[in-house]
């Protein structure tokens, strides 16, 4: 038999994970040496009808990033799924929804009107917006369903392993490529990166004090930052904590703190509520008007927490109107 | 193997059987995962019923059970026996509250029976994630250290000394006794307080499980519960106490003078001393900080004055590394410091004193034998006592010292049996008498030095009645009141007043000058004054004129209990004194299992007081720390992986029983067993749910909560 | 009637779908170039606070994170009303150039080049990076990923990513240089201009010494008269990361030249319910349908246009690349839609030119990169020159500096209409009596590649999505003909 | 909300509240069969993760009772409650969760009247409130 088949998909994701791959640069050569690429629409031309044409379970392996948005995207993964003998989930939209799952702090249709009816500069007089079949003549036009709810990957298909991350990095694919080509992959449903949270790597752990206490909370624009003190010490708000290491710390390195593209640790249910819980313990008050103030100064505390996570927190976004 | 789980419905007779179809319960939880069967039986706690569970857990080979029943704090403690004694892990049992919190608050038996049926299914889903957890058990050291060798140090020290322990009591000072040992004369009753503390003193010293450890300080805890730690440094006294027998030849020939700190710095002493006549141990020390020889002078007066060869100048401090298992702290109290409110012109007018100067000045064994005279050696005529002397005042200590009325009545009474004909002025915003005697104490002193305070503070004198359909409250007059609503008193009892009482508000508000020679006073007056000389007094400045002047300052933690306070983990309130772990229920244990606190280390305490909690902090480490007995722990404890802890260190500051530390070479976090409660406060905060609180997981509460809400 | 889908294109950032529709001749009758993807950014960084849109917002297009990133953080200097000090101003400016650098030698090497590089015709599994290396050799091959690995790893020195920057905040950058980054980044800077220049050559030997390629490029395949936009500095001249916006009619005079906040005042946009992609035009022109020309609002971006709009480039080298490229096409305004990958490669140069300018500034290491905002935030429109075109984001928010408002108009947007009349106008040209082959196609495609288009951008949505299929259908729908092209 | 009985998951601390549902019952006062009682060891056990995998799993609303300020038998345990509470719900807000869907309160071993009194209360808002509408779709 021939080089393991290997193909890539990109479904709602800013494509930044396929880029990525790209960047595995010399090793690029390495892999695509030791497999054959049949699938990967960014950068080549096989099709998508050359998808269906494979037998099931042809591929070795799939790598798909991207949340799920799209009936198009919903049908693509599930063919893929089909045709492939594993799946990984390649970035932090396809392991937990990611930025765009922020969306489901709103309904599909404010998102829909917001863009094509209401910004300012739309010319829309008669109220357009994008169907999923338009008649132009006696031509018929069709646009994929735009979904309500922003769903990761294994909501939608069953997925093997997971490399988290926004983006994920060149050494955790090469890594993973690795251990499917020697057969070293650990077992099934495991996240493929650090088993710890960012603290343990970060450079500026040792910095943390035993015990933080918080009266306010500063914003990054508000202070100077100290670049070797705990982001937290300093009343930063910083996901390290809550995070699971692997990114290599790119933030820290930069001087700003943890947004938590990682996702949580594997015994974690929900990366914000873990979160909420352990950064209120640092909260210095036990009067409820106090802890109400030193809330109101982490703006925006939801979208913070859940920045990266929403899609899979337990409740899934905001909730429906009573019926 | 599969699961085994047996379930047992309580009819509690009619209790849980009639408010609910229990057939219906039963059926039900039979169907349930894992469950081989669900009885029904008339009395769980029965004798019957406990040996029908152990036959089931033997003759069933159940792994698992469920007991719905009465509430788990009725009986959890029984049916986990009963399947340990059956050979059951005990943590393999779930209680379900089926009486208090179903069967007898809910009355429509349909819904009793629903919710009946949902809690069992909570708790079967629950118990299949229970794990077998094992009772602990850690060597414990049985000997104990106190940390003050006052009289409350003392009798806890006595207290413990028995069989097979032994008691390490650390002074700081060269001597025992504390502050007690030097009054003359204590309330309620006058006793004299070096004779009634010489036996103790006597027995502590010669007592073959008590080690004293004089002019000792303690510089390291570690360690928990059972086994601390403890580094303590004891200085050298520079004389043999073996050698020496106390004939005070040593003391003359000092040429250095210095200030006297155990006469409250109103004498001097020498480099070589006695803190006072018959401090014991009966041998002086060596104050190095002033001693020639150790300002590299030639100096050896003392040791030549020495019949008894007792003087080494060569003995140096020593480090003491003692292993007990509990520390009773006993430090005792300072005064608030008067000169921090100069309105008492204390440290600037002479013959203004604290109470304890003035204990000194009545002391036999104090610098002027027990003479009370001004400075300029006059016997006074007037003296003032002050209440509350930064005390019961925002501005400074909020609270009552508790003593102060007490001790002030003694001086009063100990100024008139000297001086039959000085007058007293007792300056007071509010009397405050507790206990058995001191009030009758204040009576009977008032009455035979023929002073009759006007004012009747007794409510037993109170009239209540209804009048016109409202009540009516009827009680004698008091001469001397400020209050509004007493402005309309009868002064009858007015002429009887001999000595002078004046109420003020707040004492605090006083303000005490010199002029030309005396001391003057201005205070606030208040309207309506029982005093012949002020009658047609109305508010406002009075001057009045005396010439001693006695403050009671408030009692406040020892000045640098914080030291103590950070080695032992413990915190320290606004006062200065300890926190208890409980105000009321555990007034002597602290937050840090192993350590107490006892006497005015605590808090404010009259002497009974302080002995009563010297001796409780005895009896609670007497009952748990047993020689030869190791101590148990409970295994409902936090326990971290360090495979998923990140060192983000979170856990640590939550925990107040500093259970949670951070290995600085691991660089993880760890549970120490021994100081963990339980209370999963650190497991709810871990972010990377590293920690597991044992029998109360993540997995074993979502269960039963999957389990409660589950159509 | 028959319809050709093509679904979906591929080589591009995004998703994309093509129907041509036949008549009976076999001739287009029309076709459509649609976008099948959206994800509304617009409403959901509603609530968020201000200082994470810079993160946020760059989630749109994993492939110009840094456009969105700097387009971003100078609109939270406006927003908050704070300059950034000068060297932070420089960091951006550096990273940004080496971004462009890096994004237009992806498209050059990987996503469009190997249309020349291995031919239009070439068998589809060589149309790509790896036929390209066959092509070009494995030791240029080596060089071209050496290069990009190491632009990326000095982008992640300053900016924290080598993807998603993350340093940017309003009034400066989270983190300043010291000399030994400015010494890591020399080690890189000093290759760029050779490799620019390596890829001009390429580009020389290959395209312009080869006359099919000149016919292709000069023809009327590829060609339509547009108005075209970009943003230029104070002589001019082209720039990436500030300047004023200049548009210029098909005859290249000015038509209009504005400030960033200004933009409502000339851009506008058409909604199509057949697409999710929302077309630009110019407002004060009008929105007239696909059709070029002067009185049809519709103008273009990126490479080509900002050449078209600019007098010059502000580098010698580059300079010298501008006149030769308007010298051989002939005409300026450029029309000649496949000459975008020319003008790509120019503004390779330029940009390894402005990097030696900057990588070599005194002020670059200056430890001052921020000023703290001292007035409340209220409003700001932030532009910089995407790879892909002009680029405006603009915030409103509350004193609490909560997001209230956000309007994206995204580069490729400016060019949808482009897009579409390109790809129909190629269509119409290349397929004749219903003859398709897997080489025609691919030279439809070609029509849109040029511009290298971001369709996630352009959707705020997420790019890249199906392999381009061919189908040929009937009137009545019915598959008549499926195209492999194997 | 006719004939609408809610679901709702009561966390009651060991020490205090849980005793103070049990002294409820030894007085045999009704309270409403709606109420699901969840024991834990402190109120400061409770991890903001269990409140919403209660929603998660249909409870319309959530009780955390513990001790009384002060009164905690772990000394802080339950500030540390009230510290979570707090900022969880702002957290809640942007889900669209009713604010009388999440109640901390404090109820000690003898306020067996308290514990029905609030407990009423709180079901009697959630069937106000009808069901829990979860994200669908």
């Amino acid at each position: 038999m021939g080089k393991p088949k290997v193909g890539l998909y990109w479904a709602a994701g800013c494509g930044g994970c396929e880029e990525v791959v790209v960047d595995l640069a010399e090793d690029l050569l390495t892999v695509t040496g030791a497999v054959d690429i049949v699938f990967w629409p960014v950068a080549m031309d096989f099709k998508y009808q050359d998808v269906e044409a494979l037998k099931d379970a042809e591929l070795a392996v799939v790598l798909i990033n991207g949340a799920v948005r799209l009936s198009e995207q919903e049908h693509i993964v599930k063919l893929l799924r089909r045709k492939s003998k594993l799946v990984i989930a390649n970035g932090s939209c396809a392991c937990l929804g990611g930025v765009v799952g922020l969306a489901n702090f709103s309904k599909g249709i404010e998102l829909i009107n917001r863009a094509y009816k209401e910004v300012p500069t739309v010319a829309n007089p008669l109220g357009l917006t994008p169907q999923s079949v338009t008649r132009e003549g006696d031509k018929e036009l069709e646009l994929p369903d735009f979904y309500n709810t922003v769903k990761s990957l294994n909501m939608v298909i069953d997925v093997d392993y997971y490399i988290p991350g926004c983006p994920s990095t060149p050494e955790l694919i090469k890594d993973a490529f690795m251990a499917i080509l020697e057969n070293k992959l650990p077992p099934k449903g495991a996240v493929l990166a650090d088993t710890r949270a960012l603290c343990d790597t970060c450079s500026r752990r040792d910095t943390k004090p035993e015990k933080i206490s918080i009266r306010e909370f500063k914003r990054v624009y508000e202070i100077e930052i100290d670049p070797a003190r705990c982001f937290l010490d300093q009343a930063i708000i910083c996901l390290g904590l809550v995070t699971r290491g692997g990114c290599q710390e790119r933030c820290i390195k930069a001087n700003m703190p943890c947004r938590g593209c990682f996702g949580a640790l594997d015994n974690v249910n929900d990366q914000g509520a873990k979160f909420l819980s352990a950064l209120a313990s640092m909260m210095d008050s036990n009067d409820e008007q106090e802890l109400k103030r030193i809330v109101d100064s982490i703006p925006d505390p939801a979208g913070l927490f859940y920045r990266y996570s929403l899609a899979t927190s337990l409740l899934r976004g905001k909730i429906d109107e009573a019926k | 193997m599969a699961e085994q789980i047996g379930v047992y419905i309580c009819e509690c007779g009619p209790n849980i059987k009639d408010a609910m179809n229990i057939d219906d319960v039963a059926d039900f939880a039979q169907q349930l995962d894992g469950v081989i069967f669900a009885r029904i039986f008339r009395l769980l706690c029965s004798q019957e019923g406990k040996e029908l569970i152990a036959k089931d857990v033997h003759e069933q080979g159940l792994t698992r059970v469920v007991i719905a029943a009465c509430s788990p704090k009725e009986h959890e403690h029984t049916f986990r026996k009963v399947i340990s004694d059956a050979g059951l892990n005990p943590y393999m049992l779930q209680i379900v509250n089926i009486r208090e919190q179903c069967s007898w608050v809910i009355k429509d038996k349909g819904r009793a029976t629903d919710l009946a049926k949902s809690m069992i299914k909570a708790a079967v889903y629950r118990v299949a994630h229970h794990a077998a957890l094992e009772t602990k058990e850690i060597e414990a050291q049985p000997d104990v250290l106190v940390v003050g060798a006052g009289i409350t140090g003392m009798s806890a020290a006595l207290t413990l000394a028995q069989k097979q322990r032994k008691v390490y009591l650390v002074e700081r000072s060269p001597c025992l006794g504390g502050k007690v040992v030097r009054y003359e004369e204590v309330f309620p009753n006058l006793e004299c307080a070096p004779c009634m503390l010489e036996p103790a003193l006597d027995e502590v010293l010669h007592h073959e499980r008590i080690e004293v450890l004089t002019l000792s300080e303690i510089n390291e805890v570690l360690g928990f519960y059972g086994n601390f730690i403890v580094k303590v440094t004891k200085k050298s006294r520079l004389v043999d106490m073996q050698a020496c027998i106390g004939c005070r030849a040593c003391i003359e020939p000092c040429p250095v003078e210095v200030s006297d700190e155990y006469n409250e710095s109103l004498a001097k002493r020498k480099a070589i001393y006695f803190p006072f006549a018959g401090a014991l141990p009966n041998a002086p020390a060596i104050d190095k900080e002033h001693c020639l020889r150790f300002k590299s002078q030639e100096c050896d007066l003392c040791q030549k004055a020495c019949q008894f060869a007792a003087i080494n100048y060569e003995e140096t401090d020593q480090v003491r590394e003692l292993n007990v298992g509990a520390i009773v702290v006993a430090t005792g109290f300072d005064l608030f410091d008067v000169k921090n409110a100069s309105q008492f012109g204390y440290g600037k007018i002479e013959n203004v004193y604290t109470s304890l100067e003035f204990e000194r000045l009545l002391s036999s064994t104090g610098h002027t034998g027990g003479e009370i005279l001004k400075k300029d050696g006059q016997v006074p005529e007037k003296v003032a006592l002050i209440h509350c002397v930064g005390s019961r005042s925002k501005k400074f200590h909020e609270h009552c010292s508790g003593v102060c009325c007490s001790y002030l009545v003694k001086f009063a009474h100990l100024l008139k049996q000297k001086f039959p004909e000085v007058s007293i002025v007792d300056i007071y915003s509010d009397f405050c008498l507790p206990g058995k005697q001191t009030q009758k104490s204040f009576n009977d002193f008032s009455k035979e030095q023929g002073v009759e305070f006007v004012r009747v503070n007794d409510t037993n004198d109170l009239v209540i009645s209804e009048v016109d359909g409202k009540i009516s409250v009827k009680y004698p007059v008091s001469g001397a009141q400020d209050d509004k609503s007493l402005e309309k008193i009868t002064a009858g009892l007015r002429d009887l007043s001999v000595d002078m009482v004046v109420r003020l508000n707040d004492t605090n508000d006083l303000a005490i000058n010199e002029v030309d020679g005396k001391i003057s006073f201005k205070y606030a007056g208040s309207g309506a004054q029982d005093d012949k000389s002020l009658e047609k007094g109305t508010a406002g400045l009075r001057d009045l004129s005396v010439d001693m002047v006695v403050l009671a300052p408030a009692i406040v933690g020892a000045v640098d209990a914080q030291v103590l306070a950070q080695m032992l983990d413990l915190t320290t309130d606004e006062n200065g004194f300890f926190n208890e772990e409980h105000s009321k229920l555990s007034p002597v244990s602290t937050t840090t299992e192993g350590i107490f606190i006892v006497g005015c280390a605590q808090g404010p305490q009259d002497i009974a007081g302080s002995v009563a909690q010297g001796q409780a902090a005895a009896g609670k480490i007497l009952s748990r720390l047993v020689p030869g007995e190791k101590l148990t722990l409970d295994p409902c404890t936090a326990e971290v992986d360090e495979d998923l802890c990140s060192g983000c260190k979170t856990c640590i500051g939550v925990c107040i029983y500093n259970a949670v530390c951070y290995d600085e070479e691991k660089k993880r976090a760890a549970v120490n067993e021994a100081l963990c409660r339980g209370c999963g406060v650190c497991v709810a905060t871990c972010p990377s749910a590293a920690i597991t609180g044992k029998h109360f997981t993540d997995e074993q509460i979502l269960q039963e909560v999957k389990g409660v809400l589950e159509d | 009637m028959k319809r050709i889908t093509i679904n979906p294109i591929t080589r591009l950032e995004g998703h994309g779908k093509i129907d041509i529709y036949l008549n009976d001749s076999g001739d287009v009758d029309q076709a459509y170039f649609q976008v099948p993807e959206f994800r509304g950014f617009e409403k959901f960084c509603e609530g968020r606070a201000a200082e994470e849109m810079p993160t946020l917002t760059q989630k749109i297009c994993g492939v110009c994170p840094t456009a969105h990133h700097t387009a971003s953080s100078k609109t939270l200097d406006a927003l908050f009303s704070v300059e950034p000090p000068t060297a932070a101003r420089k960091i951006r400016e550096f990273l940004y150039n080496s971004f462009m650098f890096e994004d237009h030698l992806l498209h050059f090497y990987f996503l469009g080049g190997p249309d020349f590089v291995v031919g239009p015709n070439a068998p589809k599994e060589k149309r790509n990076i790896l036929g390209v290396i066959g092509k070009v050799g494995l030791d240029i091959g080596k060089k071209v990923i050496d290069m990009r690995k190491r632009i990326r790893s000095i982008n992640a020195t300053i900016s924290g990513s080598p993807l998603h920057p993350v340093h940017g905040l309003p009034g400066g950058v989270s983190r300043p240089l010291t000399e030994d980054d400015r010494a890591q980044m020399k080690d890189v800077v000093k290759d760029v201009v050779d490799f620019a220049e390596l890829t001009l050559k390429i580009f020389d030997d290959i395209v312009l010494k080869n006359r099919e390629y000149i016919d292709l490029i000069t023809g009327d395949v590829y060609k339509h008269q547009t108005y075209y936009m970009g943003l230029v500095d104070e002589n001019n001249k082209v720039s990436f990361y500030e300047g004023k916006i200049r548009v210029v009619d098909p005859q290249g005079n000015e038509f209009a030249k504005f400030e960033a906040k200004d933009y409502m005042q000339h851009l506008e946009e058409a909604v199509f319910a057949w697409s999710y992609v929302k077309v630009l035009y110019l407002k004060n022109v009008g929105w007239k349908g696909f059709v070029d020309g002067k009185d049809s609002g519709i103008y273009r971006v990126a490479p080509l246009a900002r050449l078209n709009v600019a007098d010059g480039m502000a580098t010698p080298l580059a300079q010298a690349e501008f006149e030769k490229m308007f010298t051989t096409l002939g005409s300026k305004p450029a029309h000649n839609t496949l000459a975008y990958h020319w003008a790509r490669l120019i503004e390779v140069l330029y940009a390894a030119e402005r990097m030696n300018e900057l990588v070599n500034d005194e002020e670059l290491t200056s430890p001052k990169v921020r000023n703290i905002p001292s007035q409340p935030p209220a409003e700001g429109v932030g532009v910089c020159e995407a790879p892909r075109g002009t680029l405006f984001h603009h915030y409103q928010t509350d004193d609490n500096g909560i997001i209230k408002k956000v309007n994206l108009l995204v580069a490729t947007q400016n060019n949808a209409a482009g897009i579409c009349m390109s790809i129909e106008r190629a269509a119409r040209k290349l397929i004749k009596g219903g003859k398709v082959s897997d080489g025609i196609l691919n030279m439809v495609e070609m029509a849109f590649r040029a511009y290298d288009p971001c369709l996630a951008c352009a959707t705020h949505s997420l790019p890249g999505d199906m392999p381009l299929i061919v189908n040929i259908y009937d009137a009545k729908k019915k598959l008549v003909k499926e195209i492999s092209r194997h | 909300m006719e004939g609408f009985e809610p679901k709702l998951v009561a966390f009651l601390c060991n020490w205090c509240s849980y005793s103070g549902a049990d002294s409820a019952g030894k007085a045999q006062k009704e309270f409403p069969a709606n109420i699901r009682a969840v024991r834990v060891m402190c109120s400061g056990r409770v991890d903001p993760q269990f409140v919403l995998e209660a929603f998660k799993n249909k409870a319309d609303g959530v009780l955390i009772l513990g001790c009384h300020p002060g009164d905690c038998h772990y000394k802080e345990g339950n500030y540390k409650a009230l510290r979570r509470y707090t900022l969880l719900k702002e957290v809640l807000k942007p889900f669209g969760i009713e604010d009388e869907r999440l109640l901390l309160d404090w109820v000690s071993a003898s306020e067996g009247n308290r514990f029905v009194e609030v407990v009423w209360q709180m079901v009697n808002n959630v069937k106000r409130l009808g069901p829990l509408p979860l994200r669908s779709g």
